[in-house]
């Protein structure tokens, strides 16, 4: 069945090659091969599980192999609740993460605190680290978390991750300091 | 169920125990601090007490205490200790459970520790410190544990605000600047 | 560069040395100093979040600091601003390996306190046995198979999670939630089991008990697993309990002890299951007792569909039971009680006590002072996970950094648990 | 031997009690943490035993006996919860909801309201009654500041007592018999008088509501903090009402000394202004700035006149707290300040009426007489200054924001430095302008009238960059060279207190946190 997919995508990379597009494909080329970096603290690890475990299946996304160092990785799953002390580990995973580099926030700890607003637990990952798609549900059901992916892919495809404008702007901003 | 084992310590050490009392089944002796350790010692070691096994320890603030349909009298007021310190102990051989309670005045939040008699309580006294600031005399490693070392504050005691965070790292770049205006809060 | 033939020239060229004769004394070359080796707090080989700071010697472990806290979620401040009925949310996230173990003992520590213990409809008691053996052996087959992956064996991962999504999906359909599942409540359960539910439970036990012989196949003589998990973080019988171990933990060490058995709740009097209990106290027993807990769980299943009786499942006591809907939208009085039980919440008289039960874990209990309104005063809870972490340096002491994996691994530490 | 006579003990479920003689047998039992309920029972009312809620049972009397009318006797048994008097209650309050409509959902009454609690505490039992319920009126308008909706009145007449006691005007009555029986104003009249909306806070249920506050928020969703009305010298006592940084009402507390239950509907009003052109970042020549820079540039502004300090005045305010005054009049003291002005509203001499209602609006002139006569300053009132600014006088500190006598062209003239928590008076004029907390939004003291000192608590954070008036004053001290080691409003207070000789007793009160209505439990 992947063959069919992958021809229309294979057909998708010529055209852009005929209209000179060739920079769109090593987005397209990422978008298919995210290595993910779970950054399970909580709850939503569970239904991570389930995301990676037979049924759901996130291998049909080509984002199922857990890279655990944040070296190797471009996708970073904030899964679970950050807290106050948290804080300083997750930045420091982010930063240590190659360029370009996406974030999701699963379920809605991640997101905004979601029930716990309270002295130690963080009002949403976004406060240390720019968030790409943010995913509700507490925990969100493993069909959310796919949709989130194909979200994210469209995303990174667009050229419109937070690390990917950020990188755009870099390059801008040296282009008009040498000129 | 366990009022024998209550009977017993007042009879043992009729000096440490300030009352006793029985509530939904639980058995609670309320110790004077000073004699805490003896008393949980022959708790410990009397082949008829044998409190073997630790579960828990934890503390009570008392400072918003106001329980409906109980006499006025009964609200928590300065004069009353603030803190509560509860360790529930259980026996394996003879299966009763047991709550040592010892109160606490506010200005002097400090009773010995019990994690040489039962290592459980090593952690559980680090929390009770962490949580309510009550510091436990003796105890080998007495540092926060839930949170960290830069927090200023016990959370649970009651007047800690709830939302009061103590970030230690946020983004520069935050998106929504939480500005609080004179409307902040209004569309919430 | 010429082909590697022999050990020596391997070891060269891993170890970068000029001279194979310098092999021979490696201790002495290696840096005297213990080492510190920071591990955690979000590690590829620890499902939850904890940091462990090691000293090493070389290897081997000489202390490690385990310092938990990096998901404290403030259970107990949230509680105390929460109704009775509103906390059952935050209990699921305790333990969410199996919540419904955890709503019931908040809903039991209530109860205790509004005396309505042992007053619950019998088919609601029921229910909530069923609901928890089931949540009892997802957390088994969860601790099982994310410790087999962490030792590299992925195949049991697999099937294991594939056996608890079969339990999530009937889970899901009792309650309405995969995970956090918020069924219980205060004087028995929200709703029924959905109709032919014992058939499909039942259809899908022999499946896991199939997918059990399986596993075990693959595990239980599996040289490395054996080799991985025999012999390595060994507590014994009297550290067990003077540490406060419960659960499968003590068990393996043999201290015989469950909840269900010697402090009898709910309806497992009536019930029939053993408590497996270990010789040796090591990472090996505490799997085997695990295992067999499970099967454990399922006989008590099936005893539980042969006797559950017809009935209600939440009490008549009209301080902790909503009124039919029809009746709160057409009489002022089932509208103010229900106004009351949705605003104010459950009012529990003023008073403190502590209920527990058997956890996933061991003994897990709530500690509630409540001072007669709608909200806990304090609401403590006691979590096994908590105090076998607190065990977890001294049975890593002595070992080798790899057994801190397996180590931790079966102490089953749950984050959301043990930091509360 | 006076003791002796003047206490009646008595036995009430068991429990023996002593209390003053006269005491009625509810308030007995109220102490004992048994609260009987009653409906047309309110503490600071005549009392009508209408509602026969509080029946209880008495040993040697036959009948049983409203407990609220009933005085304590010595050696009296009473039984509270036997099963003569339960089912009494119940079947009255049974009674009282046979034609109570289903209005939980939309009244705003739902969570603190009498009926709720008291059927949830005492019956909690299903309905029997199948006929159809009696409607009556449901919007009616009773006046400026109320609402009627008759057919959730229960006829307690609590507000017509009110009415009568508190306003000493009969405004409102009852009409019709039997379940026809309503609430309406008395003929010729609409409620009108300056305490109409005590009517509201006594009414059990949800029929009399204020046009101010209904349909804005859940009661139950507020949260509770004790204060000190700023409306007038009088500072009744009352709680604030709020959520989401932000007062939704106010509501008179108790204090016997002050304002029994009761406050004026003006006061009630005065949480609006606290919303109203407020300063929420500093401001330095008309544009915003922090508070470094604006402190820095207050500092050098003063800084060429402070070598001279005749040059200086400072304006105290009687409308802002004990702290924030002392601490301005202790810089203007360490500077050695030429001119000390006091401000505040002019007096309304309309408005006072003997009872709660003064001529002062001006919430705390006795604190800020008090601490000059205490620090030897010699404050002259701002509106002198109609007549003409002092020659010599070139730069002012403003507390407030409230400065009669100084116009805008005066104003100009002069080097304003302005601390202030409302964009108003001499605030736009000020050539530095430092956003500091309300009254609602700090801890604080003021004084009334009387002189009786009372705390106000910090309800909730005050908006943008604004700080408490004290740690502005603190922060310029010490940028013009001035030490005021103060780091906490008790710190002031304290220093305060041994300033001023007549306060020399007083203590700092502990903070207190906000109450959330929902779960206050005995509350309605």
């Amino acid at each position: 069945m992947g063959v069919e997919l992958t021809t229309t995508r294979l057909e998708d990379a010529a055209k852009w090659a005929k209209q000179g597009k060739l920079a769109r494909i090593p987005d397209w080329g990422r978008k298919f091969s995210l290595f993910t970096y779970p950054f399970v603290t909580a709850c939503c690890g569970m239904e991570f599980m389930s995301v990676a475990a037979p049924k759901y299946d996130i291998a049909r996304f080509g984002a199922e192999f857990p890279r655990f160092s944040p070296r190797q990785s471009d996708l970073l799953m904030i899964v679970g609740t950050i807290t106050e002390k948290q804080g300083p580990a997750l930045k420091r995973v982010f930063d240590q993460m190659a360029e370009p580099k996406w974030v999701i926030a699963f379920g809605v700890c991640a997101s905004t605190g979601g029930f716990y607003q309270n002295y130690h637990a963080m009002p949403g990952a976004d406060q240390v680290i720019p968030v790409d798609v943010y995913i509700p549900g507490c925990p969100p059901r493993p069909e959310q978390v796919l949709d989130a992916l194909m979200m994210l892919m469209d995303r990174i495809q667009d050229g419109r991750g937070h690390s990917q404008l950020r990188l755009k702007r870099e390059q801008m901003i040296a282009q008009k300091t040498e000129e | 169920m366990s009022q024998k084992v209550l009977d017993a310590l007042t009879a043992a050490l009729p000096g440490a125990v300030v009352r006793t009392g029985s509530a939904h089944g639980d058995e609670i002796a309320w110790i004077k601090r000073e004699e805490l350790v003896p008393a949980a010692t022959w708790l410990r070691d009397d082949p008829k007490m044998l409190f073997d096994a630790p579960v828990f320890c934890t503390c009570i603030d008392w400072l918003d205490w106001k329980p409906v349909g109980r006499p006025v009298a009964e609200y928590w007021n300065e004069t009353k200790p603030r803190f509560t310190v509860a360790y529930q102990l259980r026996s394996t051989t003879h299966k009763h459970r047991l709550r040592l309670e010892i109160e606490l005045p506010e200005n002097d939040a400090r009773l010995p520790s019990l994690a040489d008699l039962w290592p459980a309580f090593n952690w559980q006294e680090r929390e009770t410190f962490d949580m309510y600031g009550i510091r436990f005399d003796g105890h080998p490693d007495l540092r926060r544990i839930y949170l960290y070392e830069e927090f200023v504050g016990y959370p649970l005691r009651k007047d800690y605000p709830k939302e009061k965070r103590q970030p230690l790292v946020r983004r520069d770049d935050l998106p929504i600047n939480p500005i609080k205006g004179p409307h902040a809060g209004e569309h919430k | 560069m010429a082909p590697i033939t022999d050990g020596q020239s391997l070891k060269q060229l891993v170890l970068g040395r000029k001279d194979v004769q310098d092999m021979s004394d490696t201790e002495a070359d290696l840096p005297p100093d213990l080492m510190t080796v920071n591990m955690g707090p979000s590690h590829p080989a620890m499902h939850g979040t904890v940091r462990i700071v090691l000293t090493v010697d070389g290897e081997k472990i000489v202390k490690g600091d385990v310092q938990p806290g990096y998901l404290h979620r403030c259970f107990e401040k949230e509680s105390e601003y929460a109704t009775y009925t509103q906390v059952f949310p935050y209990t699921d996230r305790l333990n969410y390996v199996s919540p419904m173990i955890n709503n019931c003992g908040w809903a039991m520590a209530v109860e205790k306190l509004m005396g309505l213990t042992g007053k619950l409809p019998r088919r609601a008691e029921y229910v909530r046995v069923i609901v928890s053996e089931m949540s009892r052996i997802t957390d088994h087959l969860t601790c099982v198979g994310a410790s087999a992956m962490e030792l590299g064996a992925f195949t049991p991962f697999l099937y294991l999670l594939k056996c608890r999504e079969w339990l999530y999906q009937l889970l899901e359909k009792v309650s309405g939630a995969r995970l956090t599942h918020s069924y219980v409540r205060v004087g028995g359960v929200s709703k029924d089991l959905p109709d032919g539910f014992a058939a499909e439970l039942l259809g899908c036990l022999d499946k896991i008990a199939s997918v059990m012989v399986e596993c075990e196949s693959l595990l239980n003589n599996n040289k490395i697993f054996r080799d991985r998990m025999a012999g390595i973080g060994k507590l014994t019988k009297e550290d067990a309990i003077k540490t406060g171990c419960v659960g499968p933990i003590a068990r393996a060490a043999g201290v015989d002890y469950d909840v269900r058995r010697d402090y009898p709740y709910s309806i497992y009097p009536e019930v029939e299951f053993d408590v497996p209990l270990g010789t040796t106290g090591d990472c090996y027993d505490r799997y085997l007792v695990r295992i067999e807990e499970l099967k454990q769980s399922m006989r008590i299943l099936r005893q539980c569909f042969a006797q559950i009786p017809d009935g209600p499942v939440m009490s008549d006591d009209h301080r902790v039971t909503l009124p039919a809907k029809g009746a709160t939208y057409n009489t002022i009085e089932s509208m103010i009680r229900h106004f009351k039980h949705i605003v104010d919440g459950v009012r529990v008289p003023a008073g403190e006590g502590y209920a527990f039960l058997e956890g996933g874990n061991g003994e897990l209990g709530f500690f509630v002072v409540a001072d007669g309104t709608g909200r806990p005063y304090k609401a403590y809870c006691r979590s096994p996970s908590f105090v076998h972490l607190s065990t977890a340096e001294m049975l890593f002491k002595d070992h080798f950094i790899a057994d801190v994996v397996p180590i931790f691994g079966m102490i089953n530490m749950i984050g959301g648990e043990c930091d509360k | 031997m006076t003791e002796a006579t003047d206490k009646v003990t008595l036995t009430i479920d068991g429990q023996s009690i002593t209390v003053p003689k006269g005491t009625n047998v509810l308030e007995a039992a109220k102490l004992l943490g048994n609260d009987i309920s009653a409906f047309c029972y309110h503490p600071g009312l005549p009392i009508v035993a209408q509602c026969r809620q509080c029946l209880v049972s008495i040993e040697k009397n036959p009948k049983l006996q409203p407990s609220c009318q009933q005085v304590v006797g010595e050696g009296m048994v009473v039984h509270t919860t036997d099963p003569q008097s339960t089912l009494a209650r119940k079947q009255q309050l049974e009674f009282t909801l046979v034609n109570h409509p289903i209005d939980c959902p939309i009244c705003d009454k739902a969570g603190e309201c009498t009926l709720q609690k008291l059927y949830f505490d005492h019956d909690n039992a299903d309905s029997r009654v199948d006929t159809a319920k009696v409607h009556k009126a449901k919007v009616v308008d009773l006046g400026p500041t109320i609402v009627l909706d008759q057919e959730r009145c229960i006829l307690c007449s609590r507000c017509i007592r009110t009415c009568d006691v508190v306003a000493g005007q009969h405004q409102l009555e009852f009409a019709n018999r039997g379940d026809h029986e309503i609430l309406t104003t008395a003929p010729g009249e609409q409620l009108d008088n300056p305490y109409s909306l005590n009517t509201v806070d006594v009414c059990p249920v949800g029929a009399l509501t204020a046009k101010d506050f209904r349909f804005t928020m859940r009661a139950w969703e507020l949260e509770a903090t004790p204060s000190v009305c700023n409306g007038c010298a009088t500072g009744c006592n009352i709680e604030i009402h709020h959520k989401n940084e932000r007062a939704w009402r106010l509501v008179p507390r108790l204090n016997a000394e002050v304002n029994q239950y009761w406050m004026c509907d003006e006061g009630r009003t005065t949480y609006h202004p606290l919303r109203e052109e407020r300063l929420a970042s500093a401001i330095v020549d008309g544009l915003p700035a922090s508070w470094d820079k604006a402190i820095q540039a207050a500092a050098k502004r003063l800084g060429v006149f402070l070598k001279d300090a005749s040059q200086v005045g400072v304006v105290l305010s009687a409308l802002c707290s004990n702290e924030d005054n002392y601490a301005l009049a202790k810089l203007a003291k360490a500077w050695g300040a030429g001119h000390v002005y006091v401000a505040g509203k002019p007096p309304v001499p309309a408005r006072a009426d003997g009872k709660l209602r003064v001529a002062d609006v001006n919430p705390n002139a006795t604190g800020v007489k008090a601490i000059c006569e205490a620090l030897g300053l010699n404050p002259i009132a701002t509106y002198e200054l109609d007549r003409g600014v002092p020659a010599n006088l070139r730069a002012l500190v403003v507390l407030g924001d409230v400065v009669p006598g100084l116009d805008a062209t005066k104003l100009k003239e002069l080097e304003v430095i302005s601390l202030a928590a409302h964009e108003r008076g001499p605030v736009p004029h000020a050539r530095v302008a430092l956003p500091i907390a309300a009254w609602a939004e700090t801890g604080a003291t003021t004084t009334n009238h009387k002189g009786l000192v009372q705390r106000m608590h910090a309800a909730f954070a005050p908006p943008g960059a604004a700080i408490a008036g004290w740690d502005a004053v603190v922060r310029l001290a010490a940028a013009t060279g001035q030490k005021l080691a103060w780091t906490h409003p008790r710190d002031v207070f304290k220093d305060m207190t041994q300033t001023v000789v007549a306060w020399k007793d007083l203590a700092w009160q502990r903070d207190v946190r906000p109450l959330a209505l929902r779960f206050a439990g005995s509350r309605g």
